[in-house]
């Protein structure tokens, strides 16, 4: 040690005249709130993964109908349940797209061969109707997704609104909202939409309805005890000492930091939410055919899953995909939303 | 005196999002058998992170011992297996937190909390653990233990919720007690009492004490001796009177100048200027330079070295170094001063 | 407490005759009659049938005759079972229901737990992303597409369990897997996510520095207060799984309610329609009420608090 | 010969003197449906007429050709000449309990069918236009009036001798006494159980082939039949027990039969068939079962027959049938169906004479259709269309649709799928263009379908109207009542009116029924009306 | 010390869950007055009433039983908004814990400019963001500021927004709940000094809770204790240092350690135990003048033996 001091000049040895002030800057670049939660879920390879597949999926969903040379609604009668075939992938025999088929006694055969369509290639096979699934799976993308936006846009909206109201006034408002929560669980479903299927066209507008009636309800639920938990936190406090009016406060100091809760939650709504259009369409209230849904898809799939797996097969794994993107997605997000705030 | 827990040279990082984060950035101290060591310093500065080191606490997925040891009972615990450290974990070195309110299970029965301990390391059947622990909570003062052993933690109050954790930290007797805030919740009645228990069980049991807190009057009440860390490193350690009473580092004269004392009078109180160094980029030189109002060029170019005061003290500031220039430290440190034994009969 | 029961049931009766009103009156509206062969009847038959049942009456005097029944605890006789006591009907399937909902939900809530805690203690690892991968799918695939899956591959193909009916503790393996791959998922993300936090806190700290290795931690200190939160979640659903899935218990011919009541929407079979609304707010009610004294039971903060804060 | 009975002590040494019979005599079949009524009176669907055929039986029953023999009946009854008495003689059968069956039996539980206070919803609609009485009774008790069920056309002449009115005559009459209705009820049995008569298999008596050995009541989905001893006929029956399984699912009863837990399966649905295309175990039969497109001329474009008649002729049944239904079904271009109804004296099929109606002719139909529209003054019209939710029913809609857009320039159809219920409701109201809808008989005779569009009939419900069809429905009712060969013709004649003149219908597709039936099986037996299937004379091999 | 009543609390009272079994008199009739411009100390153990007497009386809760007279206009009585909003202007409140006390989701100058939007402060955008920048100014932080975010901050800077953001509405009055207990020292101090010298420029008056006395002694004039939702003892913060009454206070001043070792060493620690009172059931035991301007909860017989000691002096 003692070597070490007698190198240093007596120079150093000058005040250095610090501006004391200059140490209340904040050397970390200025990041917004958005800017800072984006830098976190860039980390989170997962995320980013799910993200770019399903960007990719909603690309395919919108240039996949195009891709091929069939269309979503012909129906070629002659070419009825025909199993994948992908040109230069159908002499790979451990690939499932070589057109054949396994009868029950174990016997392989050509269905194209057997059904004259040797021309043919339905990527994905065709349906019971000889409609292309390739196209079809794409539509039904569309549609799909449409539902998941659709669905999360309802639950941010009425069942975040419900709950929060319901929460943040409490008492006697609580109680009448709540109360009115369980009847509207406890009225049976069927009951209603069977109704609505009188007095409404079916379609997308009455799938929106139907799904309007009670597809928030979780969600109000979870943001109703979290905003019980928020409202007594002191930056609610402080805003009501300011005298901020209950809309304010419920809109800029409670919703944003429900945000985490929020996304974790629309997770659990969407995947109902395709299956409930995929109910609503088999009942005759959602799409019409030759509309489809990655939801019906599935459920007509499921039908002849024995003989041609495939049916349920490709509509499944786009759905699979997209759901377990959407939670990596979800994960990713609350992660990046939610910094412990104390570190 | 024995030692019997040698910090050495430890580093240690955190992997963030923002990058890695040297939280302790070379800390040396020892551990004497019987003796309350006190770390102060501000919030951030690793007190924390250098005990939960010494426990192996720290988060697996992000933090890393860079560097250094950690020798008790001539192991180096910054290297011991997992299986081992859960071992010594509770049994001979054991931890109080700072928040009673937290730091019990609250879906769990008072009295297994504490029997948890003793049945894992020590040989004791059901019912001698059950003694054990009800002696325990007599020990710390809980009335009716019997009764108490079979209650809840909401059935307790805060200080009877620390007295609970303090049993349980007791329960083997361990030889090294590390006491993070342990008092800072509380009120100060209740947290006069626990000091009192503290000190009281010490010279009963006889152990090492480190005691973490960031309030000087708990310290002189407790301390024997006293280590001041700052941005990740102790710079003054000593005796509770030296650093006190004669203390060297401008962060220490900060710390004392900033409280005010029942008797000062109105004068504004001096503040610390500015925040704490970020240790995602810690400075080059002293981390306390830029606050400093008497630091010199070399400070903002070379991290001082530790200077000895006196066989017992340490400082690591450049204003120790022959060459600096003589500072006159702030009033309420001046006045201390006159009151050090080793002042009064000069140097 | 007493008093707070006593005051949750009165809200529950409130609750469960408004559902039973509007019920009612939707379920009038829905064209039809619940005779089934009504298209081939005369118009004398007709009115003769309707007489009898007092479908005649206006639609308000129904509903009061229904709920002055409803009172004295009858719930009336269905029309597509020949006037068997609706009553009956649903205590008999009342039982394969809820004994499969039970077991689903416990099965589901035992593999969901272990998948969400291995999640929260190997946290951003291969095992927790395989640990969410299963819950995703198990929530993004509807139930049914796995009970013909198990039907075929171990039931048929595999043979280890029947495929079919309902005649012992064997026979009901696979529906309950079926049935619990939504509890499941959705046990596992909570318990992920409650898991993570809880592991996060002062008192798992202390039960590690008290030299507990990291599982017995979890398991020990960490489970049952994860658990509470898990438990709103669960609670509800449970109902709606005990109260029977139409599909699974088509597939696997289970006597249950689930697929009764459909059938009841589609025949117009007010009485059950009626009978199984009402048991099935019943259920939901009853178990939201005992969701809250299960808090109680697991976490003694709220035991002696007195009910909910 | 199993003559049944005997002590416990000799039972064992008999099993082993029967040695010859070393299958158990064992059936293990599924269902589709829980049993809704055992009580004959209140039975009005598929699954109780099959329970109860096994277990009772009428004046008359179906055979394995799907002839009506005498059961209860002993021997032909005698006939008045006007064709509306019939004097049956009963045969010395008994029921389950031993009592005798007895002519009052039939008495009580026709008039207990009748009865307005029993509110029976299928008696009266089988007697009514057909037994005398009837239709005044129920006529009477709906204006609230008073009636009589001794006005009902049947007495008891003596304890065996059965006396029936009829109020015109019905060529079908031995068809019509074995259907499930007209079965007898022991009097003294059912007064004693009162209310739980039929709500068990304890509960019930039984003069069929089978008794119920286990029913829970109309809930059970798993029931037992067990052979009757006291039946007439036992020593043609050979199955000594049947268990029977309710399974919905159609996979599911595929996955039962495969396991060996079912030995017969239901009616497999179309989307299972395909997998056991070229199994013997598949048996398959076409039903007298017809699926048509109503054609609502209320509508202003289907009032035009030149459209009606391109909308029917504009699809290709050929490839609906089997290339999308694949399951047997056979395209229809007739409005009665194959292999339903002979001809009295020739014996030759309903269809022989009358042949193919409205074929499938793209070229002709796009002629029709542009000129149809040109009559109409108009170049697009869109329809409404209204179809039913099952799969099968949406497969063929899509089908449908995209074959009449395709084939129909200008043609837009909105098809509609409902809910059964509301189908009915709205088929009442007439709130449909077009709609899809299925028809199967109740007895077998063609005018089960004709009678089906006299103008305003019960079940015409679009509005269609032709004098000459109802004079020729006149005619084979009352007319040729008894001239079966002229009311056979006339029903053919009837049939050319309302498809080949007028193209009021637009006949898609008669169904064809599958069930799986495992190889040891013998004998096994189905029906086109009432009952679905008849165990008297399976076998096990 | 001007003695012009600024605020006077008279038997207020805040219970909660009132009726249920497990009711909380949390206030339970106390009055005192507080001087314009003076600063009111608060203090007594955890959850003896101090945070739910300032949330009381700024409204954040209505207040069971009693009255706020400000400027001799009750707080507490029926308002209109227009009322209700210039005593939002007129009180204010710091809070306790830097963390929570922030909206995580908000940049900082529209945390501090919030109370100026909602009470329309400002007519222009840029006269909106001056008054932030003066503000951050005021208490010591840069114009760079205003565009992060609350987690970017430490306590103390934290704490200073609080405090601007209080500050931004003009208050005359400040309610300032702990403001420092979750800070470290070194960082107490910058608080107190800004607090102290904002009270100096601007003239505010301010009730100081905190359970921390040494920093209590040092900025309020007067001091009161709570113990148990009431009230034992009032007076000036160097009366009351010097010369505790109730028992409570004396063993409340016993148990603050020093940073003095010497003094430690030597520190004796009285116990209060409530029953050591023996107040006998009809005793009235209320809020008596022991000396001028010295007020301690006792009953008659302990106020004359508290007098006779006092008057010895
Ligand atoms: N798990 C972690 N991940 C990242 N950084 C951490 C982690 N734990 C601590 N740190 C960082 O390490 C540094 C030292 O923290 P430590 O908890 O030891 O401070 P402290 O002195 O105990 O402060 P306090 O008085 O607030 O308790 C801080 O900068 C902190 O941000
Ligand atoms: N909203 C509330 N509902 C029910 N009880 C409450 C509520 N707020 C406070 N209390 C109770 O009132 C009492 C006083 O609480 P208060 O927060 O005022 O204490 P405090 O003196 O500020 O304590 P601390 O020093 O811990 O902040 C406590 O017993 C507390 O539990
Ligand atoms: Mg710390
Ligand atoms: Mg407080």
């Amino acid at each position: 040690m003692s070597q070490h001091e007698k190198e240093i000049s007596k120079e150093l040895f000058q005040p250095a005249n610090i501006d004391a002030s200059a140490s209340e800057e904040i050397s970390k670049p200025s990041l917004t709130y958005w800017q800072d939660a984006w830098l976190r879920v860039r980390k989170n390879t997962a995320a980013i993964i799910s993200l770019v597949v399903l960007i990719l999926l909603t690309i395919l969903s919108l240039v996949g109908p195009f891709l091929n040379d069939y269309d979503y609604s012909t129906q070629t009668a002659t070419h009825a349940n025909l199993p994948p075939r992908v040109q230069g992938l159908e002499d790979i025999s451990w690939l499932p797209f070589d057109g054949t088929l396994t009868k029950k006694n174990g016997e392989e055969y050509n269905a194209y061969e057997l059904k004259n369509a040797t021309e043919e290639y339905y990527w994905f096979g065709t349906d019971s109707l000889g409609r292309d699934i390739f196209t079809r799976v794409w539509k039904g993308t569309q549609v799909s997704l449409y539902i998941a936006v659709l669905a999360a846009v309802i639950d941010m909206i009425i069942g975040v609104a419900y709950g929060a109201i319901s929460g943040y006034f409490g008492g006697k408002v609580d109680t009448v909202m709540q109360r009115i929560i369980e009847i509207l669980v406890g009225i049976p479903n069927l009951v209603v939409v069977i109704l609505m299927i009188i007095v409404l066209e079916p379609g997308i507008v009455s799938i929106t309805i139907a799904l309007t009636i009670t597809g928030w309800v979780g969600m109000a639920r979870v943001v109703r005890g979290q905003v019980l938990k928020f409202k007594n936190q002191e930056f609610v406090l402080a805003s009501r000492t300011l005298g901020a009016g209950h809309s304010k406060i419920i809109l800029k100091h409670l919703l944003p930091n429900l945000v985490g809760v929020i996304i974790i939650n629309t997770m659990f709504t969407i995947p109902s939410a395709i299956f409930f259009e995929a109910f609503l369409s088999f009942i005759g209230l959602g799409l019409q055919d030759p509309l489809a849904s990655l939801g019906t898809l599935i459920d007509s799939g499921f039908r002849t899953l024995r003989l041609y797996p495939y049916q349920m097969l490709f509509p499944a794994i786009v759905i699979s995909l997209i759901m377990v993107c959407f939670n990596m997605i979800a994960d990713g997000l609350r992660d990046a939303l939610d910094p412990k705030m104390r570190d | 005196m024995e030692k019997i827990l040698e910090v050495k040279d430890l580093h240690i990082s955190f992997h963030t999002f923002g990058g890695e984060v040297q939280a302790i950035r070379g800390v040396n101290f020892d551990l004497f058998k019987g003796e309350t060591l006190a770390i102060v310093g501000e919030s951030g500065s690793g007190k924390s992170v250098t005990t939960k080191s010494i426990m192996r606490l720290l988060p697996e997925s992000n933090s890393e011992i860079k560097k250094g040891e950690i020798l008790f009972d001539g192991k180096d615990l910054a290297k011991l297996p997992n299986k081992a450290m859960q071992k010594i974990r509770g049994k001979d070195i054991s931890m109080i937190f700072q928040d009673p309110m937290t730091s019990l299970n609250p879906t769990m029965k008072v009295g297994k909390q504490i029997v948890e301990p003793i049945t894992k390391h020590q040989n004791l059947s059901k019912s001698a653990a059950r003694e054990r622990a009800i002696d325990l909570l007599r020990l710390v003062g809980i009335p009716q233990p019997e009764e108490r052993f079979n209650q809840y933690p909401h059935q307790f109050s805060g200080g009877m919720r620390q007295r609970v954790v303090i049993a349980i930290a007791l329960a083997c007797n361990p030889k090294v007690l590390i006491a993070d805030e342990p008092t800072t919740a509380l009120d100060v009645t209740i947290q006069a009492q626990i000091l009192e228990l503290m000190k009281d069980l010490q010279k009963k049991i006889d152990t090492s004490i480190v005691f973490i807190t960031h309030d000087l009057g708990v310290v002189a009440n407790v301390a024997d001796r006293v280590a001041v860390m700052y941005g990740g490193k102790i710079v003054e350690i000593g005796t509770v009177d030296e650093v006190f009473y004669n203390p060297q580092h401008p962060y220490t004269w900060g710390l004392i100048s900033s409280m005010p004392s029942l008797d000062s009078e109105d004068a504004e109180l001096y503040a610390i200027p500015g925040t704490p160094p970020d240790l995602l980029n810690p400075p080059l030189g002293d981390a306390f330079a830029a606050r400093n109002e008497y630091a010199m060029q070399i400070d903002l170019e070379q991290q001082p070295p530790m200077y000895q005061v006196s066989p017992t003290h340490y400082a690591a500031t450049w204003l120790l170094h022959p060459d600096a220039p003589k500072v006159e430290p702030p009033i309420a440190v001046q006045r201390r001063r006159r009151q050090f034994p080793g002042n009064k009969e000069g140097k | 407490m007493v008093k707070y029961i006593s005051q949750r049931v009165f809200y529950m009766l409130v609750t469960l005759i408004l559902i039973a009103t509007f019920t009612f009156f939707l379920m009038k509206l829905i064209p039809g009659t619940p005779f089934t062969n009504a298209g081939k009847l005369s118009e004398a038959q007709l009115t003769i049938m309707k007489d009898k049942y007092g479908l005649d009456e206006p639609v308000p005097v129904q509903y009061l005759t229904y709920m002055a029944n409803l009172a004295k605890g009858d719930l009336g006789v269905s029309f597509q079972f020949n006037n068997a006591s609706v009553t009956d009907i649903l205590m008999d399937r009342i039982g394969p229901s809820a004994l499969l909902g039970f077991q689903a939900m416990v099965f589901g809530t035992i593999i969901g737990i272990i998948l969400g805690v291995i999640g929260a203690l190997r946290q951003n690892t291969w095992v927790d992303y395989s640990a969410t991968f299963i819950a995703v799918i198990g929530k993004s695939i509807p139930s049914f597409v796995f009970a013909g899956l198990l039907q075929y591959y171990i039931g048929v193909q595999l043979g280890w369990f029947p495929v079919a009916f309902w005649r012992g503790p064997e026979y009901t393996v696979l529906p309950t897997i079926a049935l619990s791959m939504f509890p499941i998922s959705i046990a596992a993300r909570f318990m992920r996510t409650e898991m993570i936090e809880v592991l996060g806190s002062d008192y798992i700290t202390l039960a590690k520095a008290k030299g507990a290795s990291a599982f017995e931690v979890a398991f020990k200190h960490g489970l049952r207060n994860a658990l509470i939160p898990v438990i709103t979640v669960l609670g509800p659903l449970t109902v709606s799984l005990m109260t029977g899935s139409l599909v699974i218990e088509q597939i696997f011919g289970i006597p249950g309610l689930g697929e009764q009541f459909v059938k009841s929407v589609n025949v117009n079979d007010y009485p059950v329609i009626m009978g199984t609304t009402i048991l099935f707010a019943a259920l939901f009610i009853v178990v939201i009420l005992v969701v809250d004294l299960l808090y109680g039971l697991i976490d003694p903060r709220i035991r002696l608090a007195g009910g909910k804060k | 010969a199993c003559n049944g009975g005997g002590d416990t002590t000799t039972e064992t040494e008999g099993d082993k003197d029967t040695a010859e019979e070393t299958v158990a005599q064992e059936l293990k079949v599924l269902e589709t449906s829980e049993i809704p009524s055992m009580d004959s009176v209140m039975a009005q669907d598929a699954a109780s007429f099959t329970a109860l055929a096994n277990t009772m039986e009428g004046l008359y029953r179906l055979d394995q050709e799907q002839n009506a023999v005498p059961g209860m009946a002993d021997g032909e009854p005698e006939v008045s000449e006007d064709g509306l008495v019939y004097t049956v003689k009963l045969k010395e059968a008994k029921w389950s309990n031993g009592d005798p069956v007895t002519a009052d039996d039939f008495v009580f539980a026709w008039q207990r069918a009748i009865d307005p206070a029993t509110a029976s919803p299928y008696g009266p609609y089988m007697m009514e236009g057909k037994i005398k009485g009837a239709k005044e009774i129920t006529a009477a008790a709906a204006e609230k009036k008073e009636y009589d069920l001794n006005t009902l056309g049947i007495k008891a002449i003596d304890e065996k001798t059965l006396e029936i009115t009829l109020e015109k005559p019905v060529p079908y009459f031995e068809s019509l006494m074995a259907f499930g209705s007209f079965y007898p009820q022991n009097r003294k049995f059912v007064e004693e159980q009162g209310d739980k008569y039929a709500t068990s298999h304890d509960t019930l008596l039984y003069n069929g082939p089978f008794v119920m050995t286990n029913w829970g009541g109309t809930t059970a989905t798993d029931w037992t039949m067990g052979k009757n001893a006291e039946y007439w006929d036992a020593e043609t029956v050979s199955l000594e027990t049947i268990q029977y399984n309710v399974l919905k699912d159609p996979q599911a009863a595929a996955n039962a039969y495969e396991t060996g837990e079912a030995d017969i399966t239901g009616k497999l649905a179309s989307d299972i068939v395909p997998q056991y295309e070229g199994d013997p175990n598949l048996v398959k039969w076409l039903e007298p079962t017809i699926f048509w497109i109503k054609m609502n001329q209320q509508n202003e474009a289907l009032a035009n027959e030149n459209i009606r008649r391109a909308i029917a002729t504009a699809f290709n049944k050929e490839d609906l049938a089997t290339s999308i239904l694949n399951n047997g079904s056979v395209p229809a271009n007739y409005a009665v169906p194959a292999g339903f109804v002979n001809h009295p004296d020739t014996g030759e099929d309903f269809r022989e004479a009358n042949g193919d109606l409205l074929t499938y002719n793209v070229e002709e139909a796009k002629k029709l259709w542009e000129q149809g529209l040109k009559e109409l003054g108009t170049d697009s019209v869109e329809l409404v269309y209204l179809g039913g939710d099952t799969e099968t029913s949406k497969k063929t809609d899509a089908y449908i649709k995209d074959q009449l857009e395709k084939n129909l320039p200008g043609l837009t159809i909105d098809v509609q799928s409902v809910p059964f219920s509301v189908r009915l409701d709205r088929d009442v109201k007439m709130d449909y263009d077009l709609q899809f809808a299925g028809w199967g008989p109740d007895y077998q005779d063609a005018i089960s379908f004709s009678d089906l569009w006299i103008t305003d009939g019960g079940n015409n419900k679009m509005a269609y109207s032709n004098e000459q069809y109802d004079k020729l429905l006149e005619d084979a009712q009352y007319t040729y009542a008894t001239e079966p060969a002229k009311r056979f013709e006339a029903l053919q004649q009837a049939e050319k009116i309302v498809l080949e003149e007028d193209a009021a219908l637009a006949p898609v597709y008669q169904r064809s029924s599958n069930v799986l039936v495992a190889d040891k099986v013998e004998g096994f037996t189905y029906h086109f009306i009432g009952p679905e299937y008849s165990y008297k004379w399976v076998k096990i091999k | 010390m001007a003695e012009k009543k600024l605020l006077e609390i008279k038997n207020l009272k805040q219970y909660f869950n009132v009726g249920k079994p497990n009711e909380v008199k949390a206030v339970d009739n106390i009055s005192f007055d507080i001087y314009k411009g003076e600063t009111l100390g608060l203090v007594g153990e955890s959850g003896c009433g101090k945070s739910t007497t300032g949330r009381t009386i700024i409204r954040l809760y209505d207040a069971t039983g009693g009255e706020v007279l400000y400027d001799g206009v009750n707080v507490h009585g029926n308002k209109s908004k227009e009322e209700l909003k210039a005593f939002n202007r007129k009180m204010q409140m710091i809070f306790q814990d830097p963390y929570a006390s922030l909206n995580p989701r908000m940049k900082v100058s529209d945390v501090i400019a919030e109370g100026i939007d909602i009470h329309g402060l400002a007519k222009t955008k840029k006269e909106r963001i001056d008054k932030v920048y003066e503000l951050l100014e005021t208490v010591g932080l840069n114009r760079e500021h205003a565009n992060r975010y609350p987690h970017e901050f430490s306590g103390g800077q934290r704490q200073r927004i609080g405090i601007a953001r209080a500050l931004a509405v003009d208050p005359d009055f400040i309610i300032a709940d702990e403001p420092i207990s979750a800070l470290d020292v070194s960082i107490q101090a910058q608080v107190v000094n800004l607090m102290k010298k904002l009270q100096k420029d601007k003239g505010l008056t301010y009730l100081f809770i905190a359970h921390d006395l040494s920093m209590v002694k040092y900025i309020s004039d007067r001091i009161g204790v709570m113990y148990f939702g009431r009230l034992v003892e009032l007076a000036t913060a160097e009366e009351l240092y010097n010369n505790p009454i109730h028992p409570y206070t004396q063993s409340l001043l016993s148990a603050i350690p020093l940073p003095d070792p010497d003094y430690e060493r030597t520190r004796v620690r009285k116990t209060y135990d409530p029953s050591q009172h023996n107040y006998k059931p009809d005793e009235e035991v209320e809020f008596r003048e022991v000396k001028p301007g010295h007020f301690v909860m006792c009953s008659q017989a302990e106020f004359d033996k508290y007098q006779k000691e006092n008057g010895n002096k």
